[in-house]
């Protein structure tokens, strides 16, 4: 059930406004399925999706066979004729079983036919670690469809974004893959009732400041909020700004805030080497070359498979301490 | 292709068997004009010809509507050509023109075109089983009453999705074939070498209905796929047809020294002995469905449209440099 | 467990006997530990319970050497119990310890061990069909006369490199078994919704050996594993083994809620008809192999073990901080 | 047959030399063995292993089915229990399909297993546009497995690397994938008879300059030669720095150089997004932050799938003429 706010808006939780934008859009649009392995009746092991097999039958909400490469592959092919699948890969580890489909087939067939087929399907799956879930269960990966020309790929950091980020890629005529953190799902936050889109390409400023810019996308966006309000403690006042979809990326947002602040630190959950805080650093880096004072802070996983651990797995993930920290020092403090 | 016959009809038969016959020449009358293409050095990259198994292409894709959904594969000029696409555009694409249905940047690998149904070829092998299984989702679900037809080379049989998707399709019973063409090689080397166990019950196994034909009769290769195909249509469920085939060139052009795999003698055989084309003009002939001059005269025709439509696409223009950028999002 | 018996030898029998009893006695109150643990909020994620199902590791791992190899799943404590581990740094890698077999590091879906050849659990489903059959190929390779053995869920059924790998291990004649522990379930989905056809014929389709038997008779799952077993290890080729079996738990220790997907009476069927445990130790007495007295102890003996091995987990340290980047790299 | 150059040395293509690492490694080790798609009596599609079947036989020169997932898992399995597999994926597109396997096991299983097991295997597979194979035959998609721990990442450039590298590759205790561009299989250049290794992690100054740095990786590294003779007509001294490892990466020689030259383009054949061209840049723009007078300048592939036609193929790709111009409008002239 919906609560209110203290400002009288609606509130819902992250995995609600996952629900209620799909079911929106397939009320909507008949062509608009779901499929993936325990959507139906169960509604995915993180009930993302509960209620939605109740209003729209077995032929709409399709539990799938374990089997990410098949399915997603059919998706690709019904998405060509004249259907909008929402594909469910359980865990965002499991996308390396869909590279083939996803990056050979669904990202190159509008290009390589000239035009002729487009591939209007997205792609909902997770990312994100300390659920104590060990190296195979915890991955961020999205840097390596972000690397990849012909997908669109979208990273909601709250309820809001993530209901109209949601609709907005199911609408889109491309394979979008959209990204959600598992942490997140319980998340509350003010979300319209009905009908909004957010445009895709369009990065947010999530809280406006002078001294410094942290550029972070999903789930490190709460973690830059909580720093920053660390840091406004100690007198630094820190621009939080959030991509929200990685490709297409909104570069001048980014480099307008890191020219006016003077320093960056870009955070992402994904892997910090050849990944999504490298392109974000390197793209701010050129882009207010003359107005930085100090290079731009790059935090990311570390580069170890996810331990089981908790205290290990704890220290491989940035945390409000260790943002707070970097930007104190970046700030000279 | 135009419209599926009912076989029986003897009158429908003699137009399905001369179409048959003429779909099979213009298919060897194209592909001999990619290897000179190759030859003459006007050809970028490669290309893998179909010669000696038209009568797959075009006994399953006579089988189908025009409305009806195909994927192909690397070898894919004679599904395209099948299934009712233009010579002219076709070589245009293999040349990388503008004219080409793909605007010159799919390539002989890639050839697509809605108008016929054709999902697209796709250069991983098996790479369109998903595809094709998608087509027949659509199908089933927007009540279309469309078959899709999933074309693909044993080699095929070694990708793992394979087996998902023959899966996925019984399990939701969509209308979807997937034609198995046996030329015994995968690139340089025999099958059997790498094709464990008997090929249809891997389909059987799975709950399809599965048959095998011999692919160098087109007559044959029609007749069960029209079954598995009316069948898959109204609503039974997916079906697997094993054709046995042979390449009669390399892998692909440049494939010319190939003994080290393959004898000439069995090349040769395969050639005197089982040609589809030959067969068939003979079977026609025995039959008096046609003389021979009626099928010199077919072959005349689509020698000079295949030699017209090269020209065409010789003197077409490449795509303008800003092409590159485009169509990369819809 | 250590080696294989030759199966008619009565006096060994006995000793087999006693030693499977045990192995299931023992797998099952390691499960009702951790499902302890969990309750008591010990531990850290989840764990999924072999509960029921004892009789299919217990029985494949007594048809094995303690040199043969075996991976394992997400499901996995039973086989990693049953080739051979120790509870206590079991409990500890649960709770992410650094006494745990894999310095905490693993946890309970990701044990490992050499000593006892358990190539590891893994959380991918069917992710370590790979793995075991390139197990078998080193030991072909290497001449050891080891033998492989993968377990996976039925789910696994789903993923095509499962096919991959049966072709090759046909195709190299590799000393690898396919055990297929059919519970009935996929997480919360029954298996006939998502598994068409028939599994065995699966295996069959490309050339192996299969059988199917009851998951909860440990004597026939050790007896057609043995076969299976030694014919693979003779050299003759790969086989698959179907065990129907059944989880008394949750996919998870946090799936309490489970009526949506199967009923509270099909779970009392399984547990009063057709325990593993109970209905061994009832044929046991009947032979006159063990009075209750004797299988109580047994059950004593290993309550008090577990105790001890969940104590010393408790107890253990977590891994240093420093622990977190080694073992990045070899 | 190997050939003799000017200064008296032997000279042998790069794929004759991946074929000498391959033999001598073979020869040393027993369990050093090879498979793949038409390795043995094909020697693959581009020959390079030609021979190696009639040496050592098809026990250790094995053809594979069309499995490039399940022979890689094998070869994993393999490695971890007493083989030292070198798998061979014919065109780099088809890594989508080894995914899972190369990066949720073989690049964790000695972390997950708190060290127990390891997994000593070598991946071979292509890189490179502009052969006029299409969008699903040209791509390199080597920043994926650069973006995950426990694997290595290793792209020659020269027949000599080619050789020491992949013999090192082949003694590496851990998977290393091994990145071969196929337009340079035919590239001449002296290669040493007998044993000797290149150490992964070490750089290379492949031409010493003072005015700009080039760092470029496999097939960039001849465009990048070609750049600087360019610029050295117009009086521009550029130094090429070839990390010839990108996991382990020798940030220190690509920093140093920046360091000295003050200005730096990085150049590499994957595109350009998200990809290896952010890292290195991104490592050089903090690295040098304090002496860099201008931004440092990416160079990838254009985000666009590959196109067949030639002209556009052609557009996709860095080249020398380029490279020139955008070294020469960075160097102000
Ligand atoms: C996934 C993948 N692996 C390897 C290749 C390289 N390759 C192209 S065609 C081919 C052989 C295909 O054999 P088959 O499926 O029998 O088709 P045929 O060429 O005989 O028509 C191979 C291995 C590829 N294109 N895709
Ligand atoms: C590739 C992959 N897809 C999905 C999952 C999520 N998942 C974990 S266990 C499971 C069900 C497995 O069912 P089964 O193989 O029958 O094993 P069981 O749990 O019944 O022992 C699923 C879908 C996964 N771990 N890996
Ligand atoms: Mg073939
Ligand atoms: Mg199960």
């Amino acid at each position: 059930m919906p609560e209110t706010n203290a400002a009288g808006q609606r509130e819902l939780t992250f995995a609600q406004a996952i629900r209620e934008a799909l079911a929106e859009e397939m009320r909507r649009d008949k062509t608009v399925c779901i499929m993936g392995e325990d959507v139906a009746e169960a509604g995915t092991p993180f009930k993302v999706l509960s209620g939605l097999l109740e209003e729209f039958g077995k032929e709409r909400v399709l539990d799938t066979p374990i089997s990410e490469a098949g399915f997603t592959g059919l998706a690709v092919g019904a998405a060509m004729t004249g259907m909008r699948p929402v594909v469910d890969i359980m865990f965002g580890d499991f996308i390396t079983l869909t590279m083939d489909q996803m990056v050979n087939q669904a990202a190159k067939i509008h290009y390589m036919s000239g035009g002729a087929w487009k591939v209007p399907m997205v792609m909902r799956t997770t990312l994100g670690a300390t659920r104590r879930s060990a190296a195979q269960h915890s991955q961020s990966l999205h840097a390596w469809f972000c690397h990849v020309p012909g997908l669109k790929v979208v990273l909601p950091s709250t309820p809001y974004d993530a209901k109209g980020l949601l609709k907005a890629a199911i609408r889109d005529e491309n394979p979008v893959v959209f990204f959600e953190d598992k942490m997140m799902y319980k998340l509350k936050g003010a979300v319209p009732e009905g009908d909004y889109t957010v445009p895709l390409g369009a990065a947010d400023v999530k809280r406006v400041g002078e001294d410094i810019t942290l550029v972070a996308t999903s789930s490190m966006v709460q973690v830059a909020l909580g720093a920053a309000t660390l840091l406004e403690e100690i007198g630094i006042s820190a621009e939080v700004v959030d991509p929200r979809t990685l490709w297409p990326l909104d570069e001048k947002t980014l480099i307008e805030s890191a020219k006016k602040t003077s320093r960056a630190i870009v955070l992402d959950e994904g892997y910090e080497r050849y990944g999504v805080t490298a392109e974000l650093a390197s793209v701010i880096a050129t882009g207010a070359f003359y107005d930085l004072d100090a290079p731009v802070k790059r935090m990311g996983a570390m580069h170890v498979p996810i331990p089981f651990s908790p205290p290990l797995e704890d220290a491989t993930v940035p945390t409000e301490q260790t943002v707070f920290e970097a930007a104190r020092t970046l700030c000279g403090r | 292709m135009t419209s599926a016959t009912q076989p029986g009809e003897v009158l429908n038969d003699v137009a399905l068997w001369l179409r048959m016959y003429t779909n099979m020449v213009a298919v060897r009358l194209f592909e001999t004009q990619v290897n000179e293409l190759y030859t003459r050095a006007l050809m970028p990259g490669l290309a893998h010809l179909y010669i000696g198994e038209e009568a797959v292409a075009v006994g399953v894709c006579e089988a189908l509507e025009r409305s009806d959904y195909i994927t192909s594969t690397h070898r894919g000029h004679g599904h395209c050509l099948a299934k009712g696409a233009s010579p002219d555009r076709m070589f245009a694409e293999l040349l990388g023109k503008e004219a080409g249905y793909c605007k010159g940047k799919g390539g002989s690998m890639h050839i697509a075109d809605p108008a016929t149904g054709n999902l697209g070829a796709n250069a991983i092998v098996c790479g369109s089983a998903g595809i094709a299984t998608g087509a027949a989702f659509s199908a089933k679900h927007l009540g279309t009453g469309r078959v899709s037809v999933c074309f693909f080379g044993e080699g095929a049989l070694g990708q793992g999705i394979l087996y998902e998707v023959m899966n996925l399709a019984e399990l939701f019973k969509l209308p979807v074939i997937y034609v198995c063409e046996n030329n015994l090689y995968t690139e340089y080397t025999h099958y059997s070498e790498t094709t464990a166990g008997d090929i249809l019950s891997r389909a059987t196994a799975f709950g399809l209905l599965a048959a095998t034909v011999d692919g160098q009769d087109v007559r044959a290769v029609y007749e069960a796929a029209h079954i598995l195909i009316e069948r898959a249509r109204s609503g039974v469920g997916p079906g697997f047809l094993l054709c046995n085939t042979y390449r009669y060139h390399g892998h692909h052009v440049g494939d010319i020294n190939r003994e080290y795999y393959r004898s000439k003698k069995e090349e040769q055989r395969w050639k005197n002995e089982r040609d589809p084309i030959a067969n068939f003009a003979k079977w026609l002939m025995d039959q008096k469905v046609a003389d021979k001059t009626k099928l010199d005269a077919i072959e005349a025709e689509f020698a000079d449209e295949m030699r017209k439509a090269v020209e065409f696409a010789v003197a077409a223009p490449y795509p303008v440099h800003r092409e590159v950028g485009e169509d990369v999002y819809a």
